[in-house]
């Protein structure tokens, strides 16, 4: 590390070694916000697109620059400027801090996330579960969100939106066991090492579909979007959110999509391995983006499920599914016939 | 870091806090606030001691483990005996609690 | 170097919360705050809202939380087994499976009494 | 230089946030406020955690105790009627002066003697600290009754808090 500048003339030269460290780089640059802000944006964009596309609607396409790429600045700057409708009688400081608190876990666990070898802001022992961890505190906050709005259709989505969550948060947790088992650690980087010969996906296939399940039913998206069901719930947990307030959730949403599509990426694709004619992040994004392309499909194509026989899936069928994946795993490694997986 | 002495002195502040609320609140929910916060003073001491001893044991964050699964599951107990309550006596102040008095 | 990697998590969370905090507490500044009773109104489908938001809630559900606390609870476990899984003797994977075993019992039972409706 | 914070500032604002939490836990007008802090003060308990070399356990202790009691702990808030929850429920006055007595007297207690028997206590932790790979060898190998019997807790606490909550018809 530098030393602390002593003298005014030493300042500029440590202002530049801070900036061109590789830690500054990975906070700030790659892993870190600037990449994660474009990502999210895109993320936003390419959703409009890909649905026009699928259901033949070409709306957002003229707003400038090539296929309206500059729609979600438009998007931003409206809003942004948009007035702040806060319910009468609602919680004003939950209100207005929950969405702040929202997608600040949403982007919180960006720091564990490898996106090269290299390319990972904290390379952190228990990373997965404090992915784990982190994620578990949406519903609270969601149903504290909805509660504080003063409003039915919010409350009612908020509970909804908890009870999924809940229901599918475990087969998620017992999904990703399996691949805990198989590589030996909790540590991301750890775990894509591990994949260097065989993705996880291979081993653990019915632990990807439980997950890609519970990932769809936890972001709440079609045709698990029960939640913020427009013609039931006119926008569910978030139909008070205006404004600023509604920008803030919306970007929560994006990087919680995101977030889970790199999950996914690390724990059963590979992370970051595949030929070595694009650098290691140019792999490890593209296989992030084909996953959000396979969750964003289904909302153009799907109808959405009943409150009850959503809950009662996730916790009979995909729990059982995932539990019979770890038996699977425990047979696989503890006989040997899993050789050289980094074991 | 700090010695061992600073986290037994926090501890003991979370204790205290703990017991006024079990001393002094009467909303049933509140009461298990209290129990909950010391629980974890509890749990606090267990980790600092552990990371204290020489030589290095993982004893004192198994029961740490333990500990927090046995908190969990009495909220959970707790929680319903409080539901129950305010249905029979659609009050859930622990003073009014009071029908087996004769 | 090496720094602390939680040094780092704290670093790129204070790092989050200087780049998004403004992203609400500026347009409150340029937006309209004084309070309106009537046109504060919370959305009912375009009616007055009758009655109060917060109603008392149904309980339907309520067992599926109570199931979530436990396995909650025995998923941390399983985290903490599955991680070391490769290095422990056999002896103790299979105790861990007994574990899970015990425990599909009061599932299975605490499934049948939330899926009967007559109870909630 | 070495640019790690010095870990007494740490310690200095994770007390700070749990016990200002904790008292507002209690203390705060709304129970949904006081549900609130107590998870805040939760996540300073796990910050507490991590900074003893024990981060499994933050981990555990966030999504066991902020990610589902809190959860439900909000969820019987909200069954329960509001007016009834938010009626003042502290007692007379001079009732919470003998609690406060109570408990400063027992926090006092307990510090003093801590205090006193500090020239004994270590001031810093040894060095080399077990890996966190090991917990679950020492969790599976070490403790094999406890963790039938913790099955059985579960078992029991989860049948348990059900048949409680049933309607009975």
């Amino acid at each position: 590390m530098v030393n602390l500048p002593t003298t005014p003339t030493d300042i500029i030269p440590f202002i530049i070694a801070i900036v061109t460290s590789h830690t500054f780089i990975t906070l700030v640059i790659f892993p870190g916000f600037i990449h994660l802000t474009i990502v999210v944006m895109f993320l936003t964009w390419y959703e409009r697109k890909l649905l026009a596309r699928i259901q033949l609607r070409i709306g957002p396409l003229y707003a400038g620059g090539p296929g309206g790429i500059l729609q979600p600045i438009a998007d931003g700057v409206k809003l942004i400027f948009k007035e702040i409708m806060i319910p009468y009688k609602a919680e004003k400081p939950l209100f207005l801090g929950i969405p702040l608190a929202l997608v600040f876990l949403g982007a919180l666990p960006f720091a564990v996330i490898p996106f090269g070898q290299h390319w990972v802001i904290a390379d952190l022992d228990v990373g997965l579960v404090f992915i784990f961890a982190v994620a578990s505190l949406f519903p609270s906050m969601i149903l504290i969100f909805a509660w504080a709005s003063n409003s039915k259709y919010p409350f009612l989505g908020g509970l909804r939106s908890l009870f999924q969550q809940v229901a599918y948060e475990i087969p998620m947790w017992i999904s990703a066991l399996s691949v805990v088992m198989l590589a030996g650690s909790l540590n991301l980087v750890q775990i894509v090492d591990a994949q260097h010969k065989i993705w996880f996906i291979g081993p653990a296939f019915l632990s990807f579909i439980v997950f890609f399940i519970a990932t769809m039913a936890e972001l709440e998206r079609l045709p698990f979007d029960l939640p913020s069901a427009e013609p039931e719930l006119v926008a569910g947990w978030f139909t008070e959110s205006s404004g600023a307030v509604f920008m803030v959730i919306f970007l929560a949403l994006y990087m919680k999509l995101y977030l889970m599509s790199s999950l996914i990426t690390v724990l059963f694709l590979g992370g970051w391995w595949g030929p070595t004619f694009l650098p290691q992040p140019v792999w490890f994004i593209l296989k992030t983006l084909v996953v959000a392309t396979a969750i964003i499909i289904p909302r153009g194509v799907y109808a959405r499920l009943r409150v009850d026989l959503l809950i009662k899936v996730g916790w009979t069928r995909l729990l059982i599914i995932a539990l019979v994946n770890v038996f699977i795993t425990v047979v696989l490694v503890s006989t040997g016939m899993l050789p050289g997986l980094g074991l | 870091m700090p010695g061992l002495v600073s986290y037994i002195i926090v501890s003991a502040a979370l204790l205290g806090i703990g017991i006024y609320g079990l001393s002094v609140k009467r909303n049933a929910i509140r009461i298990l606030f209290a129990v909950e916060l010391i629980v974890n003073a509890a749990n606090l001491n267990f980790v600092a001691f552990a990371r204290y001893m020489n030589p290095p044991k993982l004893s004192g964050q198994v029961i740490v483990f333990y500990s927090i699964a046995a908190a969990a599951m009495e909220a959970a107990v707790g929680l319903a005996l409080i539901l129950v309550a305010f249905r029979l006596n659609s009050s859930i102040d622990v003073r009014k609690l009071n029908k087996l008095k004769g | 170097m090496a720094l602390n990697p939680w040094l780092l998590i704290v670093i790129w969370g204070i790092i989050l919360l200087i780049l998004t905090g403004p992203m609400i507490t500026l347009p409150i500044f340029w937006s309209r705050r004084k309070p309106d009773q009537f046109r504060d109104m919370p959305f009912e489908s375009g009616q007055v809202p009758q009655g109060e938001a917060r109603k008392r809630i149904v309980m339907q559900y309520y067992p599926y939380l109570l199931m979530f606390l436990v396995f909650d609870v025995v998923g941390m476990f399983l985290f903490a087994w599955g991680m070391s899984f490769t290095t422990i003797p056999t002896g103790d994977s299979l105790l861990v499976l007994l574990f899970l075993f015990l425990l599909g019992a009061p599932l299975g039972y605490a499934l049948k009494m939330a899926l009967d409706r007559e109870n909630w | 230089m070495d640019l790690s914070v010095p870990p007494d500032i740490t310690f200095v604002v994770l007390t700070t946030i749990t016990l200002l939490a904790a008292i507002m836990a209690l203390q705060a007008k709304e129970l949904i406020y006081g549900a609130i802090s107590l998870g805040i003060s939760f996540i300073g308990i796990a910050g507490f955690f991590v900074s003893l070399d024990a981060p499994y356990l933050g981990m555990l202790q966030i999504a066991v105790y902020v990610g589902a009691v809190v959860v439900l702990i909000l969820f019987t808030i909200m069954l329960v009627r509001r007016e009834e929850v938010d009626k003042d429920e502290t007692g007379e006055t001079g009732e919470s002066a003998a609690g406060l007595w109570l408990a400063g007297l027992l926090a006092v207690s307990i510090a003093g003697i801590a205090a006193l028997a500090g020239p004994n206590l270590p001031t810093t932790p040894p060095e080399a600290n077990l890996p966190i790979s090991q917990l679950g060898a020492v969790l599976a190998g070490a403790y094999p009754v406890p963790l039938i019997i913790l099955a059985l807790l579960l078992s029991a606490a989860l049948l348990g808090a059900l048949v409680l909550a049933k309607v009975d018809r």
